[in-house]
């Protein structure tokens, strides 16, 4: 991976972020408190604002940074956990170097265990985690099994887009929409919603550069 | 969405500004990272520090001075603050004698400041103590082991002025603690919305309602309640809250005995005119009295808001000896004067 | 409408009552006719009596307790108070030393505390003297000898204030009125409307207003003002608002000196949140300094109000020795606490 | 004038009070605080709600007793107001016997006069002075060239509701609507309004007897 990579992701999230305003929006006014798309915006925007300063750095220095980035920027539950995802997966790059599909798998799994350690959550609370895990699981399984790059982009699409349809059905206890009980059910999680969004994203970017 | 405001993303420092001016005697203002602390930094005390999303006015900056917070940091409307924020507030306080965060219980909240704390012993390479008291007043949400609990309302007022008290009497973080802990457990708090509150940058109602609905154990952020019931009189709706508040008290086995000094406090959300708060109060304490609560200290009016949401909300706390000292010790801040 | 409210022609007398129970430390309430008193009736001092139509809480009772007034005469919702009233609340207070009526100029209210001082002498058979301060600090409606002329909005509390504190330490009557006409005469105020507010006695709201409207200059009954107009960022709004304020004071010659000390008062309706409230202060601040006022003291929050109105009205008090000593004077009511 | 025509007049007035509460309320919404049809059913109400008390009185002291209960009743601009009016009345009634028309023209004329001390007030000020001052100096004209009792209700009638609608076109210099300059015309006065209807009720109820 280079950083050339993550800086015209970065671009591409935040443009993802932005063309899905009023999903978001409604998503998180619904069953949480309505800032959640500003929140990503905040954040994402800050990301392509230091272009400059992340260019000239290793990709887990990098991500590092826009993890720090991510944390004083954001705020709200979002912020602190996106911000340990970041900084969970620099920590495996920096200590396994950054060419492997294997090592950008257990980079994505361990910012994933930051996330859960710090959100003290894990699968079925009606959180990001249910897009997350399994997606985490999934790339290291198909790393495992040496899939291609084609492969497993298509695959984490797919299986983004089911966890995060699957929190449709849950009761959320944990996050703000834990309060509601039964009447959570039939709305989508907005971190969810969003970490989908972003898998797509990053996903679809690598497919196009495979091209 | 109508409101006295420029551009969206200048609201927040407009107003902290204004704020800081309109109380330059009692407070100094920091930008980016925002925070405010008291004036004159007190020594020899404990650091009280809060903070949290914006849109709660006068929570928290309002609460800043003597005998109550040492610094507070502001979030974005309703979005929890950035641990830099803490950080750098609690780099300015005096900080010998450690510092308490005041922290309402909801995740983002939660994580941020935990953070800061994290961070803390790090960022000037002294050994800084610092621990933490959670509010979780609110018994809309029924507490389980499966969740992140209960979230923390209009008793954090309540929380911050017994600890503010305490601290400023010199008591040592761990008391501080105990006592933030004590208060919060013997508190119960729950809301209800007449209207939605609309978050500025969203431009539009957080939920939609309809003249004839309320919104029962309604958060301070508009978040859903319990439920969605029909709107009804003021007598009905506050009986309901009445008894939700006795029932989780009994149901923490914080409610024992047959009669009990208390604290009423009925905050209004930001649009509920005080004529209607006083008639809830009105209400409420006749209510309490027949439960044997005896309404020793009150406080009504606009304490823990959720910007322009019409709706109010019901805080008991249970008084002992120590709290009510707390509570009627002398404070000097924006929103909060007694005594001095 | 929705409001926390039980049958309508109670709410008067439940939120009264309420009031009085949250505030038993402080006032004693009397129904039929409806009046407040300091809970202890301070002798040896002119008595400063208030009153006016409810919907405006905190005023007056809010303003009841040492430093500031006596009594207050509570009406119906924006109905002025009977003569009655006056009468009974007078005879209450101790009124050796003379009573002075705060009556905001509403044809209403002139009329009928006119109608208690005429009746005040013969009421017990004492000589009591009397005499009326008319607040009208009301900029947005031009006087002119064709009118009953301006009306008393927000800048009443701030004469309540001065005048009370002037009372307390013993002052006569005719140097009471003077010290209050003053403080009128220095006041400019003028109010701007986002929203109506709603009579509960009507159910509906007083105006039609849309989204993309503002009343400039309406009054605290939800009385039009000097026109509608287009809704627009804050700062415009404000400084048109301040214009307005600094045009009357130069009309009337009361602004003359090229500085000036002023008190700035940012009040809110009702519905307006403080976080707007701040926002319009920083803003107001600014100007005003570039109109070579400066702004020594400062008061955010509602303070005047007409029931849920969404909008705010900035007052500006020019300051004099005087006027600022007795602002600064410990006062000790329910809305209005410091130095005690 | 017997008590028992006072008494079923203030019923009569109550009634058309009630029946006029959206025309009443509308109007002082538009130029006023809307609260004139509540005080005008509240002091109507305290009036009817004495009739135990005001039989076995004579007229004028009936219709002092009703001046003093609207004046601690009704409160706003009005109560003092109407309460002059009928404490006026009274006290010409009580100095000159109650028998004769001519007396009432002048009791009227008393009570238009006391309201006009008391609100500092003239006709041209889009007040109820816009409707009382006109019926009483054509009452008193009508009474002086002794007209019977049909064309004096007749005439009153019918000025009053000229004076009314002639309010709409003026700009007001008392009460509450001062304040609007320009924007007051095209709306009539609530309290010409009440007055209007006031007046035309009393006279109606004095046509029926007259049958
Ligand atoms: N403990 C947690 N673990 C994992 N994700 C969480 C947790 N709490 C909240 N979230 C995620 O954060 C999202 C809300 O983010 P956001 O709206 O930005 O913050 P806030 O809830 O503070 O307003 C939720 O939809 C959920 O996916
Ligand atoms: N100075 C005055 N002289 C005569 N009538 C007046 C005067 N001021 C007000 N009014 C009348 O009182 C009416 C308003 O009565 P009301 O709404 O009951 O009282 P308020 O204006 O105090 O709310 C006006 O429509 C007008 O007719
Ligand atoms: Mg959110
Ligand atoms: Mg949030
Ligand atoms: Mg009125
Ligand atoms: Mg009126």
């Amino acid at each position: 991976m280079k950083t050339s990579f993550i800086l015209s992701a970065a671009i591409a999230i935040r443009d993802t972020i932005l063309n899905n305003e009023s999903t978001l929006e409604s998503l998180d006014r619904a069953i949480g408190d309505g800032d959640h798309y500003i929140n990503m915006k905040r954040g994402a925007g800050a990301i392509v604002d230091m272009q400059a300063e992340l260019e000239s750095l290793s990709p887990d220095a990098a991500l590092n940074k826009i993890g720090l980035k991510l944390l004083s920027t954001i705020g709200g539950a979002s912020g602190p956990l996106l911000a340990s995802f970041f900084m969970g997966m620099a920590k495996v790059l920096k200590d396994n170097g950054d060419e492997s599909v294997p090592t950008y798998a257990a980079a994505f799994a361990a910012g994933v265990d930051l996330i859960r350690q710090r959100g003290k959550a894990d699968i079925g609370e009606k959180t990001m985690l249910d897009v997350l895990i399994p997606v985490a699981n999934q790339f290291k399984a198909l790393a495992t099994a040496n899939a291609n790059v084609k492969e497993i982009c298509n695959a984490l699409i797919d299986t983004a887009e089911q966890g995060m349809l699957a929190t449709k059905g849950l009761i959320a206890t944990k996050g703000r929409a834990a309060g509601l009980g039964e009447r959570a059910i039939g709305h989508i999680d907005p971190g969810a919603k969003s970490c989908q969004l972003m898998i797509m994203t990053v996903c679809q970017q690598r497919l196009y550069s495979e091209n | 969405m109508k409101k006295f405001i420029n551009k969206i993303d200048d609201v927040l420092v407009e107003s902290l500004s204004g704020f800081a001016s309109a109380h330059s005697d009692l407070v100094s203002l920091n930008l980016n990272p925002n925070f405010l602390t008291r004036k004159k930094i007190a020594t020899n005390k404990v650091a009280i520090i809060s903070g949290g999303g914006s849109g709660h006015e006068p929570l928290h900056a309002g609460y800043i001075g003597y005998g109550m917070l040492d610094a507070a940091c502001p979030g974005y409307v309703f979005t929890s603050p950035t641990p830099d924020q803490m950080l750098a507030a609690a780099t300015l306080v005096h900080a010998d004698n450690g510092i308490l965060f005041i922290v309402k219980n909801y995740a983002g909240d939660v994580m941020n400041f935990e953070i800061a704390a994290e961070m803390l012993p790090f960022a000037n390479g002294l050994p800084i103590k610092s621990d933490t008291v959670l509010t979780s007043d609110d018994c809309a949400v029924v507490n389980s082991t499966y969740t992140t609990g209960r979230r923390g309302v209009a008793g954090t007022v309540i929380v911050e002025k017994c600890v503010g008290s305490l601290a400023e009497t010199g008591a040592d973080l761990p008391a501080c603690k105990a006592l933030g802990d004590k208060v919060n457990s013997q508190t119960a708090s729950i809301g209800v919305a007449l209207t939605s509150c609309t978050v500025p940058a969203a431009g539009r109602p957080t939920f939609d309602m309809s003249d004839t609905e309320l919104e029962m154990g309604v958060g301070i952020h508009g978040e859903p309640g319990r439920r969605r019931e029909t709107m009804r009189e003021a007598d009905a709706i506050v009986r309901d809250c009445v008894e939700a508040i006795i029932t989780d008290l009994k149901t923490r086995a914080i409610l024992t005995s047959n009669t009990h000094e208390a604290l009423l406090l009925i905050n209004g959300f930001g649009a509920t005119p005080l004529m209607e708060l006083y008639l809830i109060y009105n209400t409420a304490l006749k209510l309490f009295n027949q439960h044997g609560i005896k309404i020793a200290r009150s406080l009504v009016g606009n304490y823990t808001t959720a910007l322009d949401m019409a709706g109010a909300s019901i805080t008991l706390c249970l008084l002992d000896d120590e709290i009510k000292q707390h509570w009627d010790s002398p404070v000097h801040t924006a929103a909060l004067r007694w005594g001095r």
